[in-house]
């Protein structure tokens, strides 16, 4: 099961320090076009939320590849890219659901999340904890330990008001 | 930089086009003296070195020396000639060079024998037979292109030269080149056929006369060994080009791999490297393209001769525009060769690389997120399911 | 802008009026084996993939040429062909992994994609908005934000 | 005469497996610009009254239209497929979309006239200027879609385009789709049984020469604006006709088709929205009356539905029609 950063925008504020960590990490600079995780102000929802790869099971950026310059790293299970077999094609880009593969400004690669080879520092820098590094079936489980939280506070109220 | 051709960079592969008189001798030229002035770099020609010394950072010349810091090779390759007797004539030609070009461009005479089917081989023959010659060309093996196509596809292309007058003589070996001083014919194990120009393409070897023993670690096909770094085993020391010793990308095998894009970017990153940058060559995609009498054929990858017979499986598809070749190890595409629409060779490098189950591909439905490459495969998913039984 | 064609396989009809209207801008004839984009109809019907020159930033086709015929415009990041020096070789035809130069077997010349210089004809006669012309760099954003909205609104 | 008007109409007998390919002249193309026009006037000129819709001699007539394969909107693909309808006896005509109409131009051709019964089930390939009569055996039985898979397959051509019919439903039995696409298609089956008719299974088209555009920059600008579609088509033809003239070929093809009909027993009883093609006497609709009354009106003919003379006259449809084709 491949771990992933699992987002909940609702504790998302939009300081960005997220963007700011991974530029640094990947290209000792801290510029925002460089991020592989960008926290977007989504104006109709008025929340930010940060946008990263998925590490999807069956990755579509993987398949349609014409160089095979993107693959699954062994030890972290992320799906990362080979910058020197990487043409700049953008057919991955194409094809990802999420639109999360960019071009490297400058240095015309792909640039994608490889999870930082397993401690991501987009998680360590979110002072919110909005960010969480998960294998997929711990997400689930968390998410329905939330919901189950959630669902127990509202019916205590209910049950407050009721009595 | 240092050279022993007499000219700035030009392109060998369009040599072809020049000896058909196609084009006119100056647009061979890639760079001219002004374009390494406006670079900085001090172009120095026709300067042959004759010893060089790691330990000292030093080339040796004939009228002196030269002392450097970091030394990037990139010495090409030399045709490689065998000691067959007559070799010495006059119209004897080993085409490599724009000098050997010249002489082939300057040639007067009526019959021409071509030595050799590779990709140079084939163009020259074309070239001169645009030109009027009357062509024969020898082949030691049992195809035409032996490195790149199959006899199916070699077969095609064959008739093709064939029909334009060019007569083909495989399975043959050339014994003796006749004459006297200036070459009046060539003698092959089973003919003589008249000649007033023999070109001499029977395959290239590393150009490495300037390393003495053991100074450069050489890899198994007598290419110099590289990291991934272009850098050799000497501290300082890179190279690059049709001398080094790559990995062929798709079949992961390393090898000798001397194509023209290989060694641009090869020389491009080892460039980088001896200037202090970090770049990595990944390994060479080997697809070739030729045109045979405008009619445009390419390959890239295994062939299936080179496939063991019990995983072999090639599927063979001919219309009236042209044909596609696929060679299959069980259900993974290991090389595709293609005559007319040559697009589709490029189209399915990815999926070669992938290296992918394609029974399990093609059964799922098609789904935007395919690449051109599998549109391919889809058009002929009826065989190639059938192929894999 | 700096701008790309971005091509939406799901949107595309297979009409093939743009390989109609891009070989009469450029080639005053309608003609579409010369166009510089090419429907690529996938067997089973429903797919049908427009594929031009994606304008790579590290060109396979620039590396093959054996005259220097493809060169990077590094300004405006285009890979650009010059007809002139162009010999009807073919290598880029075959090197390219994503069928995105074409032949033009009359002039036998390789075909690429300028982007009609910023008013691609081939999106503005699009009737089914398959195709679209968008710069390059805030594009990905775009489709994030598309992305986004549809996972986490409420 | 410039290459935008060069049209070209293939006249293929498959009784006698004879393939004749003749000019469309410029004057009827002016009287009746394309696919739907030329092909009413075939029908009308060539095929005798009262014959037998199933006989051999019946038109199998397959027409691009005047802007198929140039810079127009989806009419660059159209295609109109006519003939005796063998239920009804009537002028059967039908447009399709796709692609077809374009790749026929593509391919050197304007209009297919289909004539003669084949001994054999075949199909048509046609290829840059030459027409294949092929054998269609295999997949004589086989679904539209199908046969349009197996002929690319055979062609190994991916852009091949193919009218192909449907499973035959016995002689004359239930109809069939007749297909140009995966997704263009007509359940206008009759057509379909008239191709059946012939033993013809499929026309396939596949075509890379160009297509000459008179002034090919007006052609893109009318059709970016897309408002005056009479200016676009004169910028691809050439054929400066003005808007009225365009109007009246319209009615001029719409009567032929009304003339075609009286001229095979079709009476005012006949005419009903669906009635049309069945004969098959629906209970008139208090609406349908008046409404069948407008038209009638509209088109110049009289309350029977016949042409009036002076309409006839207008057209230039009053004097024996000889044959121009």
């Amino acid at each position: 099961m491949n771990k992933f950063i699992l987002v909940d925008p609702g504790k998302c504020i939009g300081c960005r320090s997220c963007a700011l960590a991974c530029s640094f990490e990947h290209d000792d600079e801290f510029n925002l076009s460089l991020t592989r995780i960008s926290p977007l102000w989504m104006t109709e929802i008025g929340r930010f939320i940060p946008m990263t790869c998925q590490q999807c099971e069956e990755p579509l950026c993987l398949d349609v590849c014409p160089r095979k310059a993107i693959s699954a790293d062994k030890k972290t299970s992320a799906i990362v890219v080979d910058e020197d077999l990487c043409i700049g094609c953008r057919a991955c880009f194409l094809v990802c659901p999420f639109g999360v593969p960019v071009i490297h400004r400058n240095k015309g690669y792909m640039i994608k999340c490889d999870l930082c080879g397993g401690s991501p520092q987009c998680v360590e820098e979110c002072s919110q904890q909005a960010l969480s590094t998960v294998e997929s079936d711990d997400a689930a489980l968390r998410k329905r330990r939330e919901a189950a939280q959630k669902l127990q506070a509202l019916t205590e109220k209910i049950s407050e008001k009721a009595s | 930089m240092v050279t022993k051709e007499p000219y700035p960079l030009y392109s060998a592969c369009i040599l072809a086009d020049y000896i058909a008189d196609r084009i006119p001798r100056q647009r061979v030229f890639l760079r001219t003296a002004e374009d390494y002035a406006r670079a900085g770099i001090e172009l120095m020609l026709a300067r042959p070195v004759l010893d060089w010394s790691p330990e000292r950072h030093m080339l040796y010349f004939d009228d002196g020396a030269l002392r450097y810091d970091r030394l990037v090779i990139a010495t090409g390759s030399r045709p490689l000639i065998p000691p067959v007797p007559g070799i010495e004539k006059d119209g004897f030609v080993a085409l490599k060079t724009l000098r050997d070009a010249d002489l082939l461009r300057m040639a007067h005479g009526k019959n021409a024998v071509v030595v050799g089917t590779g990709p140079v081989g084939i163009e020259a023959a074309i070239a001169l037979r645009h030109r009027g010659w009357s062509v024969s060309v020898v082949e030691m093996l049992d195809r035409v292109l032996p490195r790149l196509f199959d006899l199916p596809l070699a077969n095609t292309l064959k008739n093709r030269l064939e029909k334009r007058g060019i007569n083909i003589f495989l399975d043959e070996k050339v014994l003796e080149i006749l004459g006297g001083t200036r070459v009046e014919g060539v003698q092959t194990d089973r003919r003589a056929l008249p000649a007033d120009v023999v070109v001499w393409v029977i395959g290239m070897r590393p150009e490495l006369t300037l390393l003495n023993e053991g100074q450069l670690l050489l890899g198994a096909s007598g290419g110099i060994a590289v990291d991934r770094h272009m850098q050799t085993t000497q501290e300082g020391v890179w190279a690059c080009g049709d001398c080094v010793e790559s990995e062929d990308l798709v079949s992961g095998c390393t090898g000798l791999f001397m194509l023209w894009h290989n060694a641009r970017l090869q020389g491009r990153i080892a460039g980088a490297n001896a200037a202090g940058a970090g770049k990595r060559y990944p390994g060479s995609v080997n697809i070739t393209t030729i045109n045979v009498f405008d009619e445009a054929a390419a390959s890239v990858g295994t062939l299936a001769s080179e496939v063991s017979p019990g995983e072999r499986k090639v599927l063979h598809r001919r219309s009236p525009w042209g044909e596609l070749y696929l060679v299959l190890k069980d259900t993974c595409l290991m090389g595709v060769q293609a005559v007319g629409r040559t697009e589709r060779v490029g189209g399915l490098i990815g999926i070669m690389l992938q290296g992918k189950d394609l029974r399990k591909t093609l059964v799922r439905a098609s789904s935007p997120a395919d690449g051109p490459g599998l549109g391919i495969l889809r058009n002929v998913r009826k065989d190639l399911l059938h192929l894999f039984g | 802008m700096n701008g790309i064609l971005v091509a939406d396989m799901e949107r595309c009809t297979g009409c093939k009026l743009c390989e109609i209207v891009c070989s009469v801008k450029k080639e005053w004839v309608s003609d579409p084996p010369r166009s510089r984009i090419r429907i690529t109809i996938q067997r089973g019907g429903k797919n049908r993939l427009p594929t031009f020159c994606q304008h790579c930033e590290e060109p396979l086709c620039a590396a093959v040429c054996p005259v220097n015929a493809v060169r990077k415009d590094e300004s405006t990041g285009l890979i650009l062909l010059d007809r002139e020096l162009c010999v009807g070789c073919r290598a880029c035809v075959s090197a390219c992994p994503l069928f995105g130069v074409g032949f033009d077997s009359v002039e036998n010349k390789a075909l690429r994609c300028d982007l009609c210089h910023g008013d691609p004809a081939c999106v503005k006669y699009c009737e089914a908005g398959a195709i679209q012309y968008v710069d390059r760099d805030p594009f990905p954003t775009n489709k994030q934000r598309a992305a986004a909205k549809k996972l986490y609104s409420p | 005469m410039h290459m935008t008007l060069r049209r070209t109409a293939a006249f293929i007998d498959l009784g006698s497996v004879k393939i004749e390919v003749k000019e469309i002249p410029l004057s009827l193309r002016e009287s009746y610009l394309g696919g739907r026009g030329i092909d009413i006037y075939l029908m009308y000129t060539m095929l005798k009254p009262d014959l037998d819709p199933w006989d051999p001699g019946n038109l199998l007539l397959i027409g691009a239209g005047i802007l198929s394969g140039t810079p127009a909107p989806s009419a660059a693909g159209m295609i109109h497929v006519g003939g005796k309808l063998p239920l009804t006896g009537l002028a059967g005509s039908l447009s399709m979309g796709g692609f077809w109409g374009a790749e026929l131009r593509f391919a050197g051709f304007d209009h297919l006239v289909i004539t003669g019964k084949s001994s054999r089930p075949v199909y048509l390939w046609v290829h840059n200027r030459e027409i294949e009569i092929r054998d269609a055996a295999p997949f004589w039985n086989a679904d539209s879609l199908a046969v349009q898979d197996l002929i690319r397959d055979i062609s190994d051509e991916e852009n091949a385009q193919v009218m192909s019919v449907g499973k035959p439903g016995g002689d004359r039995g239930a109809p069939m789709d007749l297909r140009t696409d995966g997704e263009h298609c007509r359940e206008a089956a009759e057509l379909g049984m008239l191709m059946l008719s012939k033993n013809l299974k499929a026309v396939a088209v596949r075509g890379t020469l160009p297509v000459e555009i008179k002034n090919p920059d007006k052609a893109l600008q009318h059709l970016a604006e897309l408002i005056d579609l009479f200016r676009l088509s004169a910028a691809v033809t050439g054929i400066s006709s003005s808007p009225e003239e365009l109007m009246r070929t319209g009615e001029r093809i719409v009567t032929l088709e009304r003339l075609f009909d009286i001229r095979e027993g079709f009476s005012l009883a006949d005419d009903g929205l669906f009635a049309y093609r069945h004969r098959r006497l629906p209970e008139f609709s208090p609406l349908l009356k008046p409404a069948l009354a407008r038209y009638n009106e509209i088109h110049g003919w009289d309350m029977h539905g016949r042409p009036q003379p002076d309409t006839l006259k207008r057209l230039g449809l009053d004097g024996e029609l000889h044959r121009l084709l």
